[in-house]
């Protein structure tokens, strides 16, 4: 029979020491609350397993019931957790508190509106995704078979069809904060590039034409702030570079 | 009591692959359909599906949808419904290119066509080499899948109700559903959502158990509806250990791994695979390769401090293959594990993985109970599709990669069947004051309950007793002990309290709220493995370790109120000869 | 799509070609004056204006201005409607810079072109 | 209700990667620009109107109000200079990735901060 040596150079063999966190967060209930205030929780790291910030608010949920946030998948593909922690956008679900001093920081994603705590109003969000036309769209009639796509064309795609809708980006992004309304923000964008880049799509030309006014795609200043903060190790603004250079081609 | 009235011609619970596709095929004919989920459609758990869907496309050489049949009959340790799994693998291709036509982003093979992978148990020729039937979006299908139909239903302009939590069904005056109660996470109010028909697309509910690769969310919810509507389940004894779960954590990583050409090592370095399935090795069934694991771990070859773990190794793989591969795989050992697997192996353990039980229902996604005479009454106005759903095409054991194609397949199917019966008419049921209380009294419960014990209590020793008690291998004694246990749990749980009532997101209500379901699904499941005294598939008992064809070659039923009974299991086929009862390879 | 009367083009791809292509004209200016300046130290009246006299300085110097003007509209624009909020007063200062941005543009080509 | 909803968007609680810093600093440096053009006009009116002129400015240079004010002014134009030229090479889309932006940003600062130090030697 096969043998192979085993080294294990895993790091979660042992437990990790015992700390004293203070975590503060942003608390809000319209329902008693007249205004958002900050509130400190103690809690030592031995009174949870795992070491992911999610971990750490479902104790704290345990002490205090009334603590509200979005969880799913507690892996990082669901995008329901993305939260400000430590002044920067983030899912709680793969972000190590090993990595912070013993006082953390959370707040709701800044610029949309606060539901409740840590829970923020993605409407304006959504509705941007929905302006992308994140859809693909062809006019001929389909094969009886899959449309042929080469490996090239598919790897186009890369590093676009994997965003999680987590709003990270959009709002770490200052345009955004400023015309949530006007400018669709990194995420759409990507996803409006996304589709622009599949070689499946016949609509090219009308989607980069939606894209030509001054607010919905221009407000984009390249200062990078959601490829800083992407989970996914995305780069919306480097889509955004290139939806320019399509419109550039195009019109030129 | 008033109560706001919504009405449509149909609502879908649920927002994962079976309830989006079921409300693309209605939203698309034009009907009036709402579709409620209690996170934002592409926050469903379809969307950490890694591996990929099976399908006969053929397109790394010749395949058959009947070799595919063959493949999930086996797998499924012949509790699975033959005329099912026809109709799920012989329509699995068409499926497909419909899904690639709608823009899911495919890996491709150097002809252009969608890239197909080996998974396990998936052989050519009725078990014989193994095949590449997997069609993969790299290790991101369900992410691809999701966003996929999310967006289709966008262009189709569905009436969603996201974050929209269904509280129980409302049965109508003459015993079918004629809907559900709804309640909006967000502000608190509570509507009758009323319909013609009610698809349950509720998925899993792997939260029972203490470690699960299941999102917080899976937490049975359609499992409790239906059974508080005295509805039965099936084969609730049936649950999956997925063999690579991260240890410690119960993060996935993909059977694709192996399917790349990754394989599991014991603490002496030892292929151990290769002792227990000589023929398929590493790509055995889940519940194979699980069971090898368990052992591998029980008689001390885990590694670990604790000794409970195994490794799977990929480091031989390459750098390349990995990253265009397995990339998600890549960042979870790093993230969840702090191994680089491409120098490393990743520490892994059999997880709570999926139930292939469920509401049974036939092929149309018809729910199905049972009459006096134990015959299959169809329950006029509800509908079942994916993994809350027992059609049962997975039967004792699902094979990897068939959960994607089962949730499309039969969202489709459901849908389809009724657009068809909307088509020729259902009429919008009757609703008494009655059946509106009784389908009000839980969230009542809850909102008025003043003292009691704190629920998280509760659900941390459920979990606990699932994991100890009902886990890869079962024991009758064991099992007794944790089933009383688990009652007298329930009774704390009717007595239990909610200390924050307030009504904008309040997170702790839905909670309370999953937990009666929960409980539902954790005691459906522990009468059901009591009282199933074989060894099939998922379910592996120490006190009776082998197959028994002549007594349980039938489905278990379990209703709320402890009845148990059970179905045939069906072995009519239509286009093809049924696959003879065999013992599996092991 | 999303249009806004006092854009400078009104398209938001012309505008950023507008912002692009001034910038070059604008740093191409600056650095040839910085370079002028630099290689003729102690910097004179004489050479000084005989610059200005030349005609090709002359027209760099308008197509600068002009590019100033735009440059700077382009880029004022996008400041006001980030963080100006009210409408009519947004608008009140596009107006105000856009006529303050002309009036410069008339009293720099007053002073080159009224050199003697 | 939806109105009344608190925004946390308090910017000292939000940390602010260098490439957002250096283009809040384009943007000051631009506004600063266009509320001293007159500024710059004014010279050129001077420098060019007559020979007296051109020397009560070269004089009116000593005086360091004057000396502060021309400094801000140039200072903030290396700055929207440097960093502009940076946008308009980042737009060739020579450097896309973070860690090459966070570079270049990085220069700009570098760059510009000799330049309005040097600036203020020569002015001095």
């Amino acid at each position: 029979m096969a043998k192979t040596n085993v080294t294990l150079t895993s790091s979660n063999a042992g437990m990790p020491e015992d700390r004293q966190l203070t975590v503060s967060i942003y608390r809000y209930n319209p329902d008693v609350d007249k205004k958002p205030y900050t509130q400190d929780y103690d809690i030592h790291t031995s009174e949870f397993q795992g070491v992911m910030m999610l971990d750490l608010l479902e104790a704290l949920k345990i002490k205090d019931p009334t603590l509200g946030f979005r969880r799913s998948c507690s892996e990082g593909v669901c995008g329901s957790d993305g939260m400000n922690i430590n002044g920067k956008n983030r899912l709680a679900c793969v972000t190590s508190y090993l990595d912070f001093s013993n006082h953390i920081t959370i707040r709701p994603l800044p610029g949309l509106p606060v539901v409740r705590d840590l829970i923020v109003d993605m409407t304006q969000f959504y509705k941007q995704y929905e302006k992308a036309k994140p859809f693909l769209q062809n006019k001929n009639d389909p094969p009886v078979r899959e449309r042929l796509q080469s490996i090239e064309e598919r790897n186009k795609l890369d590093g676009l069809y994997e965003c999680i809708l987590c709003a990270c980006c959009t709002t770490s992004c200052p345009s955004f904060w400023w015309n949530p309304d006007k400018f669709m923000g990194p995420a759409a964008l990507l996803w409006a590039y996304r589709f622009v880049a599949d070689s499946r799509d016949t609509q090219k030309a009308e989607r980069l034409e939606a894209l030509e006014d001054p607010f919905s795609m221009f407000r984009c200043r390249t200062i990078m702030n959601c490829v800083d903060v992407c989970p996914k190790g995305l780069n919306p603004t480097k889509a955004i570079a290139h939806l320019r250079d399509e419109m550039l081609k195009d019109t030129s | 009591m008033s109560l706001s009235e919504h009405v449509f011609d149909a609502v879908i619970i649920g927002a994962g692959g079976a309830g989006q596709r079921a409300a693309l095929q209605l939203a698309q004919s034009g009907k009036k359909v709402a579709m409620v989920s209690k996170v934002f459609p592409t926050r469903s758990h379809t969307v950490a599906a890694q591996g990929g869907i099976n399908a006969a496309l053929g397109n790394s050489g010749p395949d058959n949808w009947r070799w595919h049949m063959y493949d999930t009959v086996m797998g499924a340790d012949f509790l699975g419904d033959q005329d099912a799994i026809e109709y799920m693998c012989k329509h699995a291709p068409d499926t497909i290119i419909e899904l690639e036509h709608m823009g899911l982003p495919f890996s491709r093979n150097e002809q252009g066509k969608i890239y197909q992978r080996a998974f396990g148990g998936q052989t050519l020729n009725f078990g014989g080499d193994l095949a590449h039937r997997t069609c993969a979006a790299a290790d991101r299908t369900g992410h691809a899948m999701l966003h996929t139909l999310y967006q289709k239903n966008v262009e189709a302009r569905t009436h969603c109700y996201n974050e929209w939590y269904a509280v129980d069904l409302v049965k109508s005056v003459n015993g079918g559903i004629a809907g559900v109660i709804a309640l909006c996470i967000e502000t608190g109010e509570v509507v009758f959502l009323k319909s013609r028909a009610t698809i349950l697309a509720t998925g899993g509910a792997g939260r029972i158990f203490q470690t699960t690769t299941n999102a917080h969310t899976c937490t049975g919810d359609g499992l409790g509806l239906v059974l508080r509507a005295g509805l039965p389940l099936q084969d609730m004894e049936m649950w999956q250990f997925h063999p690579t779960g991260i240890a410690g954590v119960g993060v996935l990583v993909t059977e694709g791994c192996r399917g790349e050409g990754g394989y599991l090592l014991n603490k002496n370095g030892e292929r151990f695979m290769e002792r227990y399935a000589p023929h398929l090795k590493d790509l055995s069934c889940r519940d194979v390769v699980s069971r090898s694991s368990m052992i591998e771990i029980r008689e001390g070859r885990g590694l670990g401090p604790k000794g409970d773990y195994v490794l799977l190794k990929l480091d031989h793989l390459g750098e390349e293959v990995l990253k265009e591969r397995l990339p998600t795989v890549m960042t979870l050992a790093k993230t969840f594990a702090g191994v680089d697997i491409t120098k490393a192996p990743i520490p892994v353990t059999p997880t709570c993985h999926y139930l292939m039980g469920g509401m049974p229902t036939n092929i149309n996604g018809e729910v199905l109970t049972v009459n006096k005479l134990g015959k299959d009454q169809i329950v006029p106005g509800l509908y079942g599709a994916g993994e809350c759903a027992s059609v049962s095409v997975h039967g004792a054991n699902r094979l990897g990669a068939n959960s994607l194609l089962d949730i499309v397949v039969f969202g489709r199917a459901a849908g389809l069947h009724l657009e068809a019966a909307l088509q020729s008419g259902i009429e919008m049921p009757q609703v008494g004051t009655a059946e509106l209380e009784e389908a009000m009294s839980r969230l009542n419960r809850w909102n008025f309950s003043q003292k009691g014990e704190d629920m998280h209590v509760i659900r941390t020793e459920m979990k606990m007793i699932m994991q100890k008690d009902f886990g890869v291998f079962r024991d009758g004694d064991t099992m007794n002990d944790g089933l009383k246990k688990l009652q007298a749990l329930k009774e704390r749980l009717a007595h239990a309290v909610l200390q924050d009532k307030s009504l904008t997101f309040n997170t702790a209500r839905i909670e309370a709220l999953e937990l009666d379901n929960m409980m539902e699904v954790a005691l459906s499941t522990a009468v059901s493995a009591e009282r199933r005294k074989e060894s099939r598939g998922g379910h592996s008992r120490i006190d009776f370790p082998d197959r028994d064809d002549a007594h349980w070659l039938k489905h278990s039923l379990y209703f709320g109120d402890g009845r148990v009974g059970e179905r045939q299991v069906s072995q009519k086929t239509k286009e093809t000869a049924p696959i003879e009862l065999q013992l599996r390879e092991h | 799509m999303l249009r806004s009367v006092t854009s400078l083009t009104r398209s938001g791809l012309r505008d950023w070609l507008v912002q692009r292509i001034t910038a070059i004209v604008l740093a191409g200016y600056v650095i040839f004056l910085v370079g002028f300046f630099m290689l003729n130290q102690p910097m004179s009246f004489g050479l000084w204006t005989a610059l200005f006299q030349n005609g090709f300085m002359r027209i760099f110097t308008f197509l600068a201005l002009l590019s100033m003007v735009y440059h700077t509209w382009v880029g004022m624009w996008t400041v006001l409607t980030d963080y100006i909020n009210c409408p009519r007063f947004r608008l009140l200062l596009v107006i105000v810079i856009v006529l303050s941005l002309f009036s410069y543009l008339a009293w720099a080509v007053a002073i080159v072109w009224g050199l003697r | 209700m939806k109105q009344k909803r608190p925004i946390n968007l308090n910017l000292l609680t939000i940390r602010q990667p260098v490439p957002a810093i250096a283009s809040i600093l384009h943007r000051i440096s631009g506004v600063i620009l266009f509320l001293l053009l007159p500024l710059f006009i004014w010279m050129l009116s001077e420098s060019l109107g007559s020979e007296f002129s051109f020397n009560a400015l070269q004089k009116s240079l000593s005086f360091w109000g004057f000396k502060l004010l021309l400094w801000v002014a140039l200072s903030a134009l290396a700055y929207h200079l440097v960093a502009g030229i940076r946008h308009l090479i980042m737009d060739l889309g020579v450097c896309e990735s973070l860690p090459c932006a966070r570079m270049a940003s990085y220069f700009t600062l570098i760059i510009s901060a000799i330049l309005a130090i040097s600036l203020g030697v020569w002015l001095c």
